[in-house]
């Protein structure tokens, strides 16, 4: 039981943990607590096997943007445990059955693979300079289309979330 | 001795460093306070704290002890953990970031090389850059966890606010990051060495002056600092989002925000001041020995970070607040343009004269 | 038992399925579109647990861009969402059935 | 001269702007415009005509000149352009056309001015006239097709003018639907040229087939030649293709005129002389042609001779004569039917135009039995139709003794019982031509007081041109004179470059001379005995073969009963059960399937986001299985 293996188990324990969290707790902002968590074990993991740059990428976007978005529309929403709708038991017992059954039809799928030690040996294939080289040549036009994708979202998003005129009494602004 | 492959001497030497970096850290935090309140009372002609010891050096200990000894209040209606969680929160963060700080060259101790750092990994700035990006967390859940509109729009405040320079801040910094070639901070300070080589500064002050100032009045909404508190401003939101928070929780976050600063300012002097280095480094590391010299470079950076945070109080007790919307406005329609032009001419600058 | 492959094909597997879960017992929009956030992480994982395997930078760049493609529908997502919450004051899927009609 | 051939395409132009211009402005021009606007087109023309008729009739005319317009088809190899050929026929023909055609229109502004369509006529009159210019003055099979079917289109257009009638519109449909059945023929005919020669061009057809280097099989050219005269009985109205032409009847007498004296029935007279080349290596089809041709005279005069309606018996007079004309190709005498061509459109056109003038007097009635002593009325309409009666009798000195006589003798020659055939056939002309005159101009006046207080004859504008036929129907033959009576058969040599009759027999002078005595003789007989019979009409009850007759021996009751009710019959059986329960079953099956299905399928949206995901993750377990374990 080396090193690796212990925050390999660790790391996994801690995200399939909070994993669970994110969708049991009934507080969605605890939810979000629990992605967040999530996030920072899969991190980890990046950071185990030394994807260093993937790993901050991961905490930057996920954790420092996104779930803040999330964070901030749930606030905006004054969402809480309160009035939070829950699904009746059946279904969540479907939904838990269906998971379950589609979890373990992979899981024999997955059993036959080929088994590959991972080998915890640093490799410098994760570090920035590296990924930097084959992103800017490799991956050079996937990079711009992605940025063309992201302004786009960006106007979508904008014009998405621009206020229509809705009578005065129908306003909900909270900024 | 190894304990799981892990040189324990090697534990024993981080786990001492991290300790000095955090007790630093909060008696940083503690005495700029202080600080906060002499540079308020010299500007506005008044004579500040001066009962607890001498020059009221103690107030900060005495304002401590008091925090320690209030009530605990949590609102009745609050989301507890969430409550708890918040100052926590910010508290972390704020002290994560000194991880990855150069706090002054190598030195050797019994055969030792010893690194005044805690972590040389190879983003660093990057891990600043993400810790920075979770402390809105505390502000956000707190504010949220106090169930009170004015903690509510304080801390959508923040978290807009937050998010909107980071931004801008990103963009300058890669344009800096451009001239360096390396996320490392080592590297990062290790290519200022000295003050003045082959020319020219070498300090990156003098490489990325726009860079500078777009970092500089990032940093300021970062910390939520006047002129961009907004998410604490008095005359709209009462106290903002610690308005709920009392004793030692409130006392988090007071801290927190001053350790912040005080990594601001490490972060800054480390950027853009060339970190441990001054001039003439050469000339006296060749004089005296090295676990000196690292001590003087250490008392060097220090230097740079009083004088940041004195920057900071300057200018929080001098320029007015600004209004939310112009807050957002100067965020995205002027420095974000601005870093954007300036990352474009330093490429150029880099692609057309340097790399030639 | 060192670490392989099959570890990470069984987390990541474990992960995404707690994911389907999600989205198919909560109601609230927001909390499925965590859902299936949480599905990308864990193809994410796995993607740079191979590229370690096979010493490949190329998954790690798939990982860049799959994060890439989920902010940009991160932000258009929750502004629909958003625009949602105006009009029906819910963020409830089983009143979001407009669809139907 | 000028070079008047290079300007060949003004003749169609002139009529074609006459009809954009009356086609376009119909609802804005006044009548007497429109009239003044379609008759001078024509008039336009007919002077282009007569410029092209001197210039090709000079000597020092060379062969056919083509003009080229431009090319309207190219694809590959085979380029059709739009071309008009100038020779001695097509010169002959664009005179006929365009002088009969402007005598029609200056009557036509008189008899049509009372009605209310007159701009409308008037442009289709001269889309008809352009129509049937494109078909002569082609260079080409196809630009005679594309005036084949404008011929068509028009005639339907024409006969169906007075659209308000459902007896009328049926007639043009009839027209239209025969004509179709011909012009199938008439195509499949072009594309086996096309197929076999790779042209279809007159001038690179001719020549190759003249020239015997032609590979083409001889049973080919039979089949392309019976194809061909398939199209011919379609426009020019023979067996089994002829009962559309009295139900032409239908349109305004004008039309009538034209229709049967100067354009549309010839059409099919033009094209096989035009082929002519191709007919005289086709002996079996130019037998078919005359038998046909001969049949054709034989049953329309039987039924003219019983006919009441005084246009239905010009009408099966005109297919009895083009039967004539039919013989007179099928012997090979292709001038000696050209020749007849021309003179029965003096004396046809002169007789419709006349019973027009009738019926303009009588008011619109046809009936010849309540007609009687119009001659008292209407001088000049009564002797002018007296020419006419006398011309296509076979009167010597009028031009229809000369055209009929020349058949004949061409037919005696070919073969005699042929001859005496034909014989009979002219006596019958003769026989119900006079019937017609006697019984409408001579006698009591047999119809109300209304109408005989009407009776008047008609404005100059249609007696003007009566009285140009009538002189042109007695002077029209003596350019073609037999060689027994002249040394030059001055029709003869002018067609000759272009037509060269085949397999001519030269009988003696006696021979000549006995033949036109016993058709004379035959055909004043007729007369004489029509005067005797008609002299005091009693109209009774007609009985066994008259009343057969009278009914036009049933043949329209025949076609009706051996192809239109079997195929009514047939689509009704296929309407009832293999479109109402076949495919209308397959497609509204189709239909309520998918609405059936679509009503249960549609329980699958319920609208929930959460049971669509619910759904999909079944699927991919199924996926996941399927692949799993049923394909390794």
């Amino acid at each position: 039981m080396d090193i690796y293996s212990i925050l390999f188990w660790f790391l996994s324990a801690m995200a399939v943990g909070s994993a669970l969290g994110v969708i049991l707790s009934r507080n969605p902002v605890n939810s979000v607590m629990f992605l967040i968590l999530t996030f920072f074990a899969i991190s980890g993991h990046y950071i185990l096997m030394n994807a260093q740059f993937l790993a901050v990428v991961n905490i930057i976007v996920y954790a420092g943007a996104i779930m803040v978005l999330f964070l901030f529309v749930i606030m905006l929403m004054n969402l809480n445990a309160d009035v939070e709708p829950q699904k009746g038991m059946m279904i969540q017992l479907a939904g838990v059955i269906s998971g379950g059954i589609l979890f373990l039809v992979i899981l024999m799928g997955i059993t036959t693979a080929k088994s590959e030690t991972i080998d915890p040996a640093s490799t410098d294939i994760g570090l920035i300079s590296n990924l930097g080289k084959v992103l800017f040549t490799k991956y050079v036009l996937p990079f711009e289309i992605s940025s063309v994708l992201f302004l786009s979202a960006m106007i979508g998003a904008v014009v998405i979330g621009k206020k229509e005129n809705v009578p005065a009494s129908d306003k909900t602004e909270i900024v | 001795m190894l304990l799981l492959n892990i040189d324990a001497a090697f534990v024993i030497e981080k786990v001492i460093l991290i300790s000095v970096i955090l007790m630093g850290s909060l008696g940083v935090a503690m005495y700029a306070t202080w600080a906060e309140r002499k540079v308020a009372a010299v500007m506005q002609d008044r004579l500040g704290p001066n009962r607890a010891g001498p020059f009221g050096l103690l107030q900060p200990l005495a304002d401590g002890l008091k925090l320690f000894f209030k009530e605990e209040i949590i609102p009745d209606r609050s989301t507890q953990f969430i409550f708890i969680l918040g100052p926590c929160l910010a508290m972390l963060t704020a002290t994560m970031t000194s991880a990855v700080m150069p706090w002054g060259p190598d030195f050797t101790l019994a055969g030792r090389t010893i690194s005044l750092q805690v972590a040389d990994i190879n983003i660093g700035i990057l891990f600043v850059f993400g810790v920075v990006s979770l402390g809105v967390y505390g502000v956000m859940l707190g504010g949220w966890a106090s169930n009170n509109k004015f903690s509510l729009l304080s801390s959508i405040r923040a978290a807009s606010q937050a998010i909107s320079y980071e931004l801008a801040m990103g963009i300058s910094l890669i344009a800096l990051l451009m001239m360096t070639g390396s996320l490392s901070l080592r590297d990062i300070v290790g290519q200022q060495h000295g003050f003045w080589h082959d020319g020219y500064f070498t300090w990156n002050f003098f490489k990325q002056p726009v860079g500078f100032i777009i970092f500089l009045t990032c940093s300021f909404a970062e910390l939520n600092r006047a002129p961009f508190d907004l998410p604490e401003c008095e005359s709209e939101l009462n106290m903002g989002y610690h308005q709920e928070y009392s004793s030692m929780k409130l006392g988090f976050y007071l801290f927190a925000e001053y350790i912040n600063m005080f990594v601001s300012s490490a972060i800054i002097s480390t950027l853009f001041f060339g970190g441990y280095n001054f001039p003439f480094m050469d000339q006296v590391q060749a004089a005296v020995p090295s676990g000196v010299f690292s001590l003087i470079c250490v008392g060097a950076l220090m230097t740079k970070i009083v004088a940041m945070i004195l920057f900071f109080m300057f200018v929080r007790w001098t320029l007015p607040r600004f209004r939310y919307d112009q807050l957002m406005k100067l965020g995205w329609r002027s420095l974000i343009p601005l870093a954007l032009v300036n990352m474009l001419v330093t490429g150029g600058v880099i692609l057309f004269t340097l790399k030639k | 038992m060192p670490v392989s492959s099959t570890h990470y094909l069984f987390l990541s597997l474990l992960l995404f399925s707690i994911g389907i879960m999600g989205t198919l017992m909560r109601r609230n929009a927001i909390i499925i579109f965590m859902c299936i956030e949480l599905m990308l992480n864990a193809v994410n994982l796995l993607l740079v647990a191979f590229s370690k395997i096979y010493g490949d930078a190329d998954a790690q760049l798939f990982v860049f861009f799959i994060m890439v493609v989920a902010a940009a529908e991160v932000a258009v997502g929750l502004a629909v969402i958003v625009m949602m919450y105006r009009k029906v004051h819910s963020v409830d899927i089983n009143i979001l059935n407009r669809l139907k009609h | 001269m000028g070079n008047f051939s290079q300007l060949v395409y003004l003749v169609p132009l002139f009529p074609l702007i006459g009809f954009l211009i009356n086609g376009l402005l119909w609802n804005k021009m006044p009548k007497t415009l429109a009239g003044i606007i379609g008759s001078a087109a024509i008039l336009a023309s007919f002077a282009v005509s007569l410029g092209i008729f001197f210039e090709v009739r000079n000597p020092s005319f060379q062969g056919p000149v083509i003009v080229n317009l431009f090319d309207f088809i190219q694809s590959g190899a085979l380029r059709i352009p739009l071309a008009f050929q100038v020779d001695a026929l097509s010169s002959l023909f664009l005179l006929i056309i365009t002088g009969i055609g402007f005598l029609i229109h200056v009557y036509s502004t008189s008899y049509m001015h009372h009605d209310e369509g007159m701009v409308k006529y008037f442009a289709y009159l001269n889309l008809f006239v352009f129509s049937m210019l494109l078909l002569i003055l082609g260079a080409n099979y196809l630009v005679m097709f594309i005036g084949w079917e404008g011929v068509g289109l028009c005639s339907y257009l024409l006969i169906g003018f007075w659209f308000k009638k459902r007896e009328y519109t049926n007639a043009a449909k009839k027209a239209f639907v025969m004509n179709r059945i011909g012009d199938l023929g008439f195509l499949v005919g072009m594309l086996l040229v096309l197929y076999n020669f790779g042209t279809l061009s007159y001038k690179e057809l001719f020549t190759t087939l003249g020239s015997g280097m032609s590979t083409v099989p001889s049973s080919t050219i039979t089949w392309i030649t019976i194809c061909f005269f398939i199209g011919a009985t379609g426009k020019s109205a023979q067996i089994p293709l002829y009962t559309w032409l009295p139900d032409a009847m239908a349109g305004p007498t004008p039309v009538s005129a034209l229709i049967h004296a100067a354009t549309m029935v010839t059409a099919g007279i033009y094209m096989i002389a035009r082929s002519g080349v191709m007919y005289s290596m086709a002996p079996l089809t130019l037998n078919i042609v005359a038998v046909v041709g001969l049949a054709t005279a034989l049953l329309a005069a039987t039924i003219a001779i019983r006919q009441y309606d005084i246009k239905k018996v010009l009408a099966y007079s005109t297919v009895s004569q083009l039967g004539f004309m039919f013989l007179a190709l099928g012997v090979g005498a292709y001038t000696t039917a050209v020749f007849h061509v021309m003179t029965h459109a003096f004396f046809k056109a002169l007789m419709f135009l006349g019973s027009g003038s009738v019926i303009h007097a009588m008011d619109g009635e046809q009936d010849i039995r309540k007609m009687g002593g119009l001659g008292k009325k209407m001088r000049i309409t009564s002797i002018t139709f007296l020419i006419g009666c006398l011309a296509i009798s076979g009167v010597p000195m009028f031009s229809g003794f000369f055209s009929k006589d020349a058949i004949l003798t061409a037919a005696f020659a070919h073969n005699p019982i042929l001859f005496a055939l034909a014989v009979l056939a002219a006596m019958m002309t003769a026989f119900y031509m006079f019937r017609l005159y006697f019984l409408t101009f001579t006698g009591t006046f047999r119809g109300t007081h209304e109408q005989e207080h009407h009776l008047h004859e008609s404005p100059i504008a249609m007696t003007a041109p009566l009285m140009i036929l009538a002189i042109l129907s007695i002077v029209g033959g003596y350019v073609g004179l037999p060689e027994v009576m002249s040394e030059h058969n001055l029709f003869n040599e002018y067609l000759a470059p272009v037509v060269k009759n085949f397999g001519e027999h030269h009988l003696s002078a006696g021979m000549e001379w006995a033949l036109m005595g016993i058709s004379t003789a035959a055909s004043l007989t007729m007369i004489g005995v029509a005067y005797t019979m008609f002299r005091k009409p009693a109209f009774a009850e007609s009985t066994g073969i008259a009343k057969i007759l009278e009914n036009k021996w049933y043949v329209d009751e025949l076609y009706d009963s051996i192809i239109v009710r079997p195929i009514e019959a047939l689509s009704g059986v296929l309407d009832r059960f293999v479109e109402k329960m076949g495919i209308d079953g397959i497609v509204n099956g189709v239909g309520k399937s998918v609405k059936w299905g679509g009503d249960r399928l549609r329980m699958l949206q319920t609208g929930q986001v959460g049971f669509y995901i619910f759904i999909m993750v079944l699927g991919m377990v199924a996926l996941f299985t399927l692949s799993f374990f049923w394909v390794k």
